[in-house]
């Protein structure tokens, strides 16, 4: 048996893997979208009700602002770790990447501890300026739950490609003439891009479907993961939760093959 | 073109002793004239691109190290303003900007307007044989092309010392021998200082005006290719530079005793007794008939390479000899033959010369 | 100024940030576990407490076992896809790596679709065997939402290093005699092992604290991240769900760090 | 070692069009003695590799094409039971294997008893000089010794064939001097088949017992390093085997008559009239004094080399003429000189060969 013969064999499991895995869910999930009392103006309904559009703009506007956030934090930090030899560098990576491993419950869990009506930064603002600072249920808390996700993240990317990088582009842009500052914004910067549109589309597209902080947080704000759930499971409304599923999924899957077809397999790397 | 202008290059006591303790450079002191091609040359880890480093403003000389240019102390310059040209083994082109682009940056850099960059950057461009490839993003270039753009954007801005770091390095071989060419006539023709780092001695012959031979640290010699090839200093420079045959043998009466005979020594060495070690080029063997030659040995190994052979013979000292013949005699292993070396062709270093 | 200089002036943004940032809601969080009224025995009481030490072992081993079945499929899929070219090869990746848009409620979602009461696989098993199948909201249910996460992900790491292979050690394993079986067993596995040990500790730990799928289904298997909602958000014990999230986020983290420390950059490019 | 024993090979119209349309191979055919050391020489793309990989049975050759071992059809055997050794370019040591079990992963595939497979291993190690590094994992190793591997690992199960793909092409120019070295006496005490495919003609001279160069996919010429050497069959195995000077001219009465005087010609090209191209090795061209001389010219560029002068003189024929002088002689750019060629060192092509 040739090993292209063997590859062939492995044709079946994959065909059965991806019409019962993938395709039927998904399917049915866009059937479902349209089969409701409004058929397919479910979908829609998603631009035209106001209370759907609102929430979907929140969404998107929350999202992009957390990844521009993180992408210049991430930038800073993974720059001046990864080009930095100093004592505790090691603990401080460690640290940097350890909320990686925090489910979004624990994370809402922890900006309550933080912001919250109980939290740290209410009781010191009540001693300071007695007013106590309370943001947790606001979309401040959000804001800060989504930065836990992604920053170290994106700083593990930024690392890795600040690694990469030739230490002879810099040099041979000092050598003609450019200071500091001008090889950042020629050299440094540039060289970084791939990394960042492949961090920021992982990034958006995270902060697009995050459930489990806005959902330990209770939030005021409507993002979609919780509007999805609240129709589906509050409202009962199978139909509109499909359309709104549908929705989101396709607008973080565009982000991505967007941010794919520019920066290539780095986003597969990130991703 | 004719308005660049070198500078001389002078470096005082610099040492390196880079941060982890390991001494790179031991205090070295050296002028590269004005307009000259000085090229260092040494196995890996010899101290020459420290140097090159040094001279760049990429790396701090120990205390006491001085790098004057033109008689103006530059120590303390960091490389952005000392106006050096830097040509890497990798090339180090921005890959986020055209040949054009990258040609042009340190004008743009200094703010020479935008029709002027242009002219410049096509006078560039058809000087290093490249003209066309404007627009063409970086990993569009061959590998030729891509050095060419390199040497074009190091010499933009008509640098003060253009300093290479093994710039032919990364090319094969045919490349690089038709570069070394290329360069060595615009060198010539920008009449510029250079600085050129290599371990390859072909390439250090054929463009140096002089060539210094670096080992552990230290300069082993100074010297013209020709002093270098024909009058090395030493038995490292003798092996490093080109193929050497190296002989320990007594001399006398303007003899070296060896096993296969006698070998006439000339000049000044004629008058050397005792051990010495000898060196003689593999070129400056001729074959003769055995009858009557001073030297005899047996050829162990013959091997055609074209434009020559390369011929070992044994019994002549106490390692088999290396002999380059025309390609046109016939000889086979086995043979018994004479050979004849010219007593000027033998070099004699003292024995303790490593 | 140096490009030194200029890095170290990053130095006090950075700084401020992981204090702020990383240290204090972390620190928050370890000293609320210590903080309720069991004190420091809040961490022993996940492991003595029976309820809390069998959610553990659940989670546990419903991680492992999402893990390997993963691994298994999506390195046949992988090798696959990476190594032929046939029509529709592009729809195909597209489709497989679609999930990762998805977040955890959507994909809670979808099980129930196809496995819940009225899902697709109890219409099939009803009209066909008169007994309808349901499994969404029991383990398997999870099982397969989870399995929907990882896939895409490892399948792509997969992709990433099948790609990196180098042909010629196949060819020369051939020539050494080794045939089909030989060539995998002793050639292609151990090339990809730094991906796998990657790609397991990350699906290991996005399963560790997945929320919005077991919230979703609504399932009646605890797993860690609901049973942190249900102590914080129900019983409102606070200093339990703060010990547990710790106890949640050591394992994970243990796991990532321990494959870091296999695979080097291979975990931080896939994390 | 004395039991290996190589078999003769034999390509019989093998040609190769791969599945997109491409045509690698046109109709090969060739035989490879017993023994005999075979290099296949061209630049990329002239079909030399796949041909190797025909042998190997990693290709399969086009419908009518076939390949035998010492008289047996293997055309349809794949590789894994042709009992082919093979060493690449990229050595494609297994990673996850030390050295010991990368050398004797073949017996281990065919079975052989534990003791009896480190007694090999022993034996392949001290034999390519690698001995003490059993235990060393494959990163570990320079390029120089994962060569070694390679080759140690591809001979440990006796091949039929020894197949080299470029094997000391990733090495730098000194290492490859010498492993070119060990690799002849390994080849020649074997006394094993090998197929070598290279792009560097000076590999090719010292290693092949005869050469094969290819060009587009078709054999150019087949013969030993001497014969294609001296009589290229054509200009473009002049031009790619050692360098050449091609002169396009008038002949007749034994002369070609060049711009810069008349050059002799002997043996059969004597009888040649017309327009002809000829071509002449740069070391074949000695400085003689202008006086009374047949060729006179002006040297343009004089390039020391070490163990040569690299001249080139204008004035000669349309373009200037590569000479390859001594190093012991005197000249300079600028010299009026006389040329003198031995009429032997000659050789003619008919005008329309390319």
């Amino acid at each position: 048996m040739s090993g292209a013969t063997f590859l062939r064999l492995s044709l079946v499991p994959l065909a059965v893997i991806v019409l019962a895995f993938f395709v039927l869910p998904m399917s049915q999930l866009i059937i479902a979208g349209a089969n409701g009392p409004l058929g397919l103006k479910a979908y829609a309904a998603i631009l035209l009700e106001p209370r759907y559009r609102e929430t979907l703009v929140n969404t998107v506007l929350l999202s992009l602002a957390v990844t521009l956030a993180t992408l210049v934090i991430s930038t800073i930090a993974g720059l001046f770790v990864q080009r930095n030899r100093f004592p505790g560098r090691a603990v401080l990576i460690a640290m940097l990447t350890f909320p990686l491993a925090f489910p979004g419950v624990v994370v809402g869990f922890m900006i309550i501890l933080l912001a919250g009506r109980q939290g740290l930064i209410g009781e010191v603002t009540q001693n300071l300026a007695g007013g106590k600072v309370v943001f947790a249920y606001s979309i401040g808390g959000l804001f800060l739950g989504y930065l836990y996700f992604s920053i170290p993240r994106v700083i593990l990317t930024v690392m890795a490609a600040v690694e990469k990088l030739d230490p002879r582009l810099e040099e041979a842009a000092r050598s003609l003439g450019a200071g500091p500052w001008a090889v950042q914004r020629d050299v440094i910067l540039p060289a970084l891009t791939p990394a960042f549109i492949a961090s920021s589309a992982i990034s958006f597209a995270t902060a697009m479907g995050a459930f489990g902080t806005a959902f330990t947080l209770a939030t005021n704000i409507d993002v979609l993961a919780m509007l999805i759930y609240t129709e589906f499971t509050l409202g009962a409304n199978i139909a509109m939760a499909a359309a709104l599923s549908v929705g989101l999924g396709v607008v973080a899957w565009a982000i991505l093959a967007l941010a794919r077809s520019f920066a290539g397999a780095a986003v597969a790397a990130a991703g | 073109m004719t308005e660049v202008q070198g500078v001389s290059v002078h470096l005082q006591a610099c040492a390196k002793t880079f941060p982890d303790g390991t001494r790179a450079l031991e205090a070295v002191s050296l002028d590269v004239a004005r307009g000259e091609t000085m090229v260092f040359l040494g196995p890996s880890g010899c101290g020459k691109t420290t140097t090159l480093r040094i001279i760049a403003g990429l790396e701090r000389p120990d205390a006491g190290g001085r790098v004057l240019f033109d008689g103006e102390d530059v120590t303390h310059l960091p490389i952005e303003r000392r106006k050096v040209g830097m040509v890497f083994q990798s090339y180090a082109l921005f890959p986020n900007m055209s040949v054009a682009e990258n040609i042009g940056y340190s004008l743009k850099i200094r703010g020479i307007d935008r029709a002027e960059r242009a002219a410049r950057v096509a006078e560039l461009m058809a000087l290093t044989g490249i003209g066309g490839l404007e627009n063409r993003s970086i990993d569009q270039l061959s590998g030729g092309q891509r050095q060419r753009v390199a040497l074009a954007r190091a010499v933009a801005m008509r640098p003060r010392v253009l300093l290479l770091d093994e710039p032919l390095t990364a090319l094969d071989a045919s490349l690089r021998e038709r570069l070394r060419a290329e360069l060595n006539r615009l060198l010539r023709s920008l009449g510029i200082t250079a600085v050129y780092v290599t371990h390859d001695q072909a390439e250090a012959m054929a463009l140096g005006d002089r060539i210094v031979v670096m080992r552990s640290g230290a300069i082993a010699q100074i010297g013209t290719p020709r002093e270098i090839y024909f009058e090395p200093a030493n038995r490292f420079v003798a092996e490093f530079v080109g193929a050497a045959n190296i002989l320990e043998a007594e001399a006398g009466e303007g003899f070296l005793a060896l096993r296969g005979g006698r070998l006439p020594i000339g000049g000044s060495a004629k008058a050397v007794k005792g051990n010495v070690v000898a060196m003689v080029r593999p070129e400056a063997v001729t074959f003769v008939a055995p009858e009557g030659a001073l030297l005899t040995g047996r050829v162990e190994t013959v091997s055609f390479i074209g434009d020559r052979l390369r011929c070992t013979v044994v019994g002549v000292s106490e390692r088999p000899l290396s002999i380059d013949a025309p390609n046109t005699i016939s000889v086979s292993p086995g043979d018994q033959v004479g050979l004849s070396i010219d007593p000027d062709a033998v070099r004699l270093f003292p024995k303790e010369s490593a």
